[in-house]
C-alpha cells in the first residue's frame, strides 16, 4: 500500500483531531499539537492501517533566533520563538506503511503526555529523549536517565550545552593524583 | 620391640607422608616471603563485577543449596575413593579373572550403595528448585 | 502422643516457603553480558523476582558526534556502532544521506554493497554462534565458529583492507572494487561454511544439554515483540515475518529470491536456530549477487562538498541484530542539523527486562546471550 | 615519587643495573626484615630470575571488553590467532588477573567502575591500553561523554595503537610487556590508599 492511498484513508479519522496530513519521501507524514499526540497514535495503532510497530522517538532541538523578513514586505526582523520537535516513527507491518507524528513543544520547559501505556517499547525511547534533550513525558513509569550517569547536568544534544557544566572527575586537568607524576 | 620384627616396609608411606607435609609448608612459606603486600581499602572491597555492591550478603540462603552442597559433597567423596581402587584394580584384573570380578564386585557394591541414595535424593525432589 | 493442627497452624505450615530477597549485581564487567550492561536482578534464591538493565557504560554520543563532524566526517564512526556487524549500519547511513540529496548508485555499487552486508552478517551470525556457545559452557564451539569466521573475516579484509570496521561503503556507492579472484574465493568459503554447519548441529544444536537449557526458555511472545518494537532474528524467531529486506525493500534485494526465516515458539532455542537457518539465506543471496554482478564503475563522483539540500530523510536497512536506521535532518550546510540511531539492540533489549522473571540465574546468561546485543549499539 | 623516568612504551634504560621501587621489591617491604642478612641476596636473586620469569610467562588479563575493540582481542584468544600459547589467559575476576587489557572506549560512566576492577586486583599488575579510544580517546574524542585517554584514570605500561589494531599487534605489546618484566622494570605506579578526598565517585 503506498504513502498515498493511505494518506485518504486515514484522513477523516486524523484531521478531527488537528493532525495535518502531508505525504514526503514515500512516508506518512502527521503534524498535530502535543496534547492530541496520544489519542492521534491511539487511533492510528488501532484504525485501519493498524501501526503497531513503534520504530523510535526523538526530538529536534530548534534555539531561537532571529529571521529576517523576506524580500517582499519589509518589517522588523521577526524574532522567532525557540520550539523541540518530537518525532514519532510508526510502521505498520502487514501493510508496509511508514508514518512519522510530529509535534511542536516550548523550548523552556518542554513537557508532553507518555505514549508509553500505548506502545510499551516507548518508554525507553521517552527515557533517552528525557535525558539527551530535557523533555519531561508526563506519566512515565520510570523517568531517570537512561544512557548518562545521574550525577550529569544538562541535556548534551541541545544546542546550547556546553559540557562544562558537568563537574567531571577524570578530565586531563584534574588527573588521578598518583598518575599525574607519571606523565 | 623383640629384634626380628621388620617395620622396613612402614619406611616409604612415612617419607612420603612426611614429604608431603614438608613440601607444602616450603610452598607456603616461600609464597608468603616472596609475595609483595601492599594492601589498601579500595583492594580489600568486595567485588561486584566492578559496582560497589548492593546490600547485605548475609541473608537466609535457601535450604536447596544445601541439599545441592551435600549431595555433591557426598558424590566428589566417592570419586575420591574410586582413584586409589582404580589404580590397584589393574594389578587384581591381571592376576587372574576370579581376581577380576572379586574387585569389580567389590567396588560396584560400594557404587550401588550411592546410587541408591542419589535414586532417593532424585525421586523425593531435592534437585528440582522449587518455586 | 499427636494432635491435629489448629486450623492457622494448618495454613502457616502449608504456606508457601518465602525467601529473602537479595540483590544480585551482574555488573559492567561480566563474561556473559557481552559487553558493559549491568543487570540488577532482585533474586529470592535462584528464582529471579525481578530484572533492571543499567545501559550507558559506552555511550560514545554518536549523535553529537555527528553534528560537529559532517556527514562524510561522521561515515566512518558509523561503523563502530554494532561493531560485530559494522557493514549495514554504514549502508543505513549511506542511504539517508542519498535519500537527502538524491543521489544514484550505479548497478555494481549495488551487488558490492549487498555482497559486503550479507558477509557481514554470516560473520556476525558465526560470532553469535560462538559466544553463544561459550554462554552455554560449549567453550570448543566458541573455538570452532571464530575459525570459521577468520575465513569471512579474510574475504571481507580483501575487500575493503580492515578486519572489523570497514569503512566501505561511501555516499552514492562503495569504496573499493572486488578484487580479481575474490568471487571464486567467496563461493569455495560458502561452500566450505556451508558444509561446515552440520558439525554444529551434531557438535551443538543436537545436544541433549543445551537443549535442555534453550527449548521452552524465555519465550517472548509476538505481541510483546512487536509492541517493544523489536526486530530483527530476535523478533522473526517469535514467528513475526518482518524482515526490511522484504517489508520495506531498499538497495536491489528485490531480484534475489531468498526466504525469510521465521521461527514457532520464540523461545532461546529458535532465536539460535534462526541465526544458523540466516546464514544458509546470506550464502544464497550471494551466490546470485556473484552471478548477476554487472561491470561498471563503483561510485558516482561528488561534485565538490556533500551539501544535501535541506530536509529530512529516513533510511533503514536489515542489519543482523535487526533493523539500522539513519534519521537525518540536514539544514543545507555539510553538517547535519540532527542525526538520530534507531538501533535494534536498544529496543530488543528493552523488552527482555520483563523478560527473565520467573527463570533461573543460568537460565539468564542463556537468554541474555540469545538475543545478541551490542553494546556499542544499545548505548550509541 | 622519585621511580625510573621512563618514555612510555620504550623498553626500558639501557643501564644494566636496575634500582628497583621500593614499594615494588617484596623483600625490601616487612617480609625482608624476617630474612637473616645472609639469605637476602638468595631472596633478591631469587625474585629477579625465578620470579620474573613465572611472571612473564603466565600474564593472565582480566576478560573485559569494552567496544569494538574487544572483538579483536576475541579473534586473538581464539584459534587462528591464539594468545593462550604465550600464557596469556583471559580471567573473569580481577583477583586472579596480572594484567588489565583495557579494550574500547571509556566513558566517564564506566571510568570509576574501571578504577575499582583496577585497584582490586593483585600486585604485580600491569595495564595494557588497546586501541586509540583507550590511548587518547580515539574516534571518539569529541564526545562529552568520553574520557579522553585511560591513562587519566590508570597507570599504563604499553599503548598499543590501531582503530582496532590487529591481533598482531597485541602479540607485540605481550611480547613487549614480557621484556618489560624480563628487564625488573616495575609497573609504573602503586596502588596508593586514595587521598581522602578522592575515593573513587560512583
Amino acid at each position: 500500500m503506498t504513502a498515498s492511498e493511505a494518506l485518504d484513508l486515514l484522513r477523516p479519522e486524523i484531521e478531527p483531531l488537528g493532525g495535518q496530513l502531508a505525504e514526503e519521501h514515500g512516508a506518512l507524514c502527521i503534524t498535530c499539537p502535543d496534547d492530541r499526540v496520544p489519542q492521534v497514535l491511539r487511533k492510528l495503532r488501532d484504525g485501519p492501517l493498524a501501526f503497531d510497530y513503534l520504530s523510535f522517538v526523538t526530538a529536534e532541538d530548534y534555539p531561537p533566533h532571529t529571521e529576517e523578513p523576506a524580500e517582499g514586505e519589509g518589517g522588523a526582523p521577526r524574532e522567532v520563538p525557540g520550539r523541540i520537535e518530537l518525532v514519532y516513527h510508526l510502521f505498520s507491518l502487514e501493510h508496509r506503511v511508514q508514518c512519522f507524528v510530529r509535534t511542536a513543544l516550548a523550548r523552556e520547559a518542554p513537557r508532553i503526555a507518555t505514549v508509553s501505556d500505548i506502545y510499551p517499547g516507548a518508554a525507553w525511547h521517552e527515557r533517552e529523549t528525557y535525558d539527551l534533550f530535557g523533555v519531561v513525558f508526563v506519566g512515565h513509569p520510570d523517568l531517570r536517565r537512561i544512557l548518562l550517569p545521574d550525577y550529569w547536568v544538562g541535556h548534551p544534544l541541545r544546542k546550547d550545552y556546553d559540557p562544562s557544566q558537568t563537574p567531571l572527575v577524570y578530565t586531563p586537568e584534574k588527573r588521578w593524583p598518583e598518575v599525574a607524576d607519571k606523565r | 620391640m623383640q629384634t626380628g620384627d621388620n617395620y622396613s616396609a612402614y619406611v616409604q608411606p612415612l617419607i612420603f607422608f612426611f614429604g608431603a607435609i614438608l613440601f607444602l609448608i616450603a610452598a607456603l612459606f616461600f609464597a608468603w616471603l616472596l609475595r609483595p603486600n601492599n594492601p589498601t581499602k579500595a583492594k580489600r572491597s568486595t567485588y561486584e563485577c566492578g559496582e560497589l555492591p548492593i546490600g547485605a550478603a548475609w541473608y537466609q540462603h535457601p535450604i536447596q543449596f544445601y541439599l545441592f552442597a551435600l549431595l555433591f559433597v557426598v558424590f566428589d567423596v566417592e570419586a575420591i575413593f574410586l582413584f586409589p581402587w582404580a589404580v590397584q584394580a589393574q594389578k587384581f584384573i591381571l592376576r587372574s579373572p576370579a581376581w577380576a570380578i572379586f574387585a569389580i564386585v567389590e567396588m560396584a557394591f560400594f557404587v550401588l550403595v550411592l546410587v541408591i541414595g542419589w535414586f532417593y535424593a532424585l525421586k523425593k525432589g531435592a534437585l528440582e528448585w522449587m518455586e | 502422643m499427636s494432635r491435629t493442627l489448629t486450623p492457622e497452624e494448618r495454613a502457616h505450615a502449608t504456606e508457601a516457603p518465602v525467601f529473602e530477597e537479595m540483590i544480585l549485581n551482574m555488573g559492567p564487567q561480566h563474561p556473559s553480558t557481552h559487553g558493559v550492561l549491568r543487570l540488577v536482578l532482585r533474586v529470592s534464591g535462584e528464582v529471579i523476582e525481578e530484572c533492571k538493565f543499567h545501559i550507558g557504560y559506552l555511550h560514545r554520543c554518536h549523535e553529537k558526534i555527528a553534528e560537529e563532524h559532517g556527514y562524510l566526517g561522521y561515515l566512518p564512526l558509523a561503523d563502530r556502532l554494532d561493531y560485530v556487524c559494522a557493514g549495514p549500519n554504514q549502508w543505513a547511513a549511506c542511504l539517508a544521506m542519498e535519500k537527502l540529496a538524491g543521489i544514484e548508485v550505479p548497478e555494481r555499487a549495488e551487488y558490492l554493497r549487498v555482497i559486503a552486508a550479507e558477509l557481514n552478517r554470516i560473520a556476525s551470525h558465526l560470532l553469535f554462534i560462538a559466544t553463544f556457545g561459550n554462554d552455554l559452557a560449549a567453550v570448543s564451539v566458541f573455538l570452532y565458529g571464530m575459525r570459521e569466521r577468520e575465513m569471512v573475516i579474510d574475504l571481507l579484509e580483501a575487500l575493503s583492507g580492515q578486519r572489523l570496521t570497514y569503512n566501505y561503503y561511501r555516499v552514492g556507492g562503495v569504496g573499493w572494487d572486488m578484487p580479481e579472484g575474490f568471487a571464486e574465493r567467496c563461493r569455495e568459503v560458502l561452500d566450505i561454511i556451508e558444509s561446515r554447519l552440520p558439525h554444529y548441529n551434531d557438535l551443538f544444536t543436537n545436544n541433549a544439554v543445551m537443549r535442555a537449557r534453550t527449548e521452552g526458555v524465555g519465550v517472548v511472545p509476538p505481541d510483546r515483540a512487536i509492541a517493544f518494537g523489536m526486530s530483527g532474528p530476535t523478533l522473526r524467531a517469535s514467528g513475526v515475518p518482518y524482515d526490511v529486506r522484504r517489508s520495506d525493500p531498499y538497495g536491489i534485494y528485490d531480484r534475489f529470491e531468498f526466504e525469510v526465516v521465521v521461527g514457532e515458539r520464540g523461545d532461546t532455542f529458535d532465536r539460535f536456530w534462526m541465526r544458523v537457518r540466516e546464514i544458509q539465506e546470506s550464502a544464497k543471496i550471494i551466490r546470485q549477487a556473484l552471478d548477476q554482478i554487472p561491470p561498471g564503475e563503483i561510485r558516482t563522483k561528488l561534485k565538490g562538498r556533500f551539501r544535501p539540500p535541506p530536509g529530512r530523510a529516513y533510511g533503514h536497512v536489515e542489519g543482523a541484530r535487526g533493523d539500522v536506521g539513519y534519521y537525518i535532518v540536514s539544514d543545507g550546510t555539510d553538517k547535519p542539523y540532527r542525526l538520530k540511531v534507531r538501533s535494534p539492540c536498544f529496543s530488543n533489549l528493552a523488552g527482555m527486562e520483563e523478560m527473565f522473571r520467573g527463570w533461573k540465574i543460568a537460565d539468564v546468561v542463556a537468554i541474555l546471550g540469545s538475543i545478541d546485543i551490542v553494546l556499542g549499539c544499545v548505548d550509541r | 615519587m622519585d621511580g625510573i623516568e621512563l618514555p612510555q612504551g620504550s623498553p626500558g634504560p639501557r643501564r644494566r643495573e636496575v634500582e628497583l621501587q621500593e614499594w615494588y621489591n617484596p623483600l625490601a617491604s616487612a617480609n625482608l626484615a624476617k630474612v637473616p642478612v645472609v639469605g637476602r641476596p638468595v631472596l633478591n636473586w631469587a625474585e629477579r630470575i625465578i620470579l620474573s620469569w613465572a611472571r612473564r610467562l603466565s600474564l593472565w588479563p582480566i576478560l573485559f571488553g569494552l567496544a569494538c575493540c574487544a572483538i579483536e582481542m576475541m579473534c586473538a584468544y581464539a584459534g587462528r590467532f591464539d594468545l593462550d600459547r604465550f600464557g596469556v589467559i583471559p580471567r573473569a575476576t580481577p583477583r586472579q588477573a596480572d594484567v588489565m587489557l583495557v579494550a574500547g572506549t571509556v566513558t566517564h560512566k564506566m571510568a570509576p567502575r574501571l578504577r575499582l576492577l583496577y585497584d582490586q586486583m593483585p600486585e604485580p599488575k600491569y595495564v595494557i591500553s588497546m586501541g586509540s579510544c583507550a590511548n587518547c580517546g580515539g574516534p571518539f574524542r569529541d564526545g562529552y561523554h568520553v574520557v579522553r585517554g585511560v591513562d587519566l584514570i590508570i597507570p599504563v605500561d604499553i599503548y598499543v595503537p590501531g582503530c582496532p589494531p590487529r591481533p598482531e599487534a597485541l602479540f607485540q605489546a605481550f611480547a613487549m610487556l614480557r621484556e618489560k618484566i624480563k628487564k625488573g622494570i616495575p609497573p609504573v605506579a602503586p596502588t596508593r590508599e586514595a587521598p581522602p578526598g578522592e575515593e573513587i565517585l560512583f
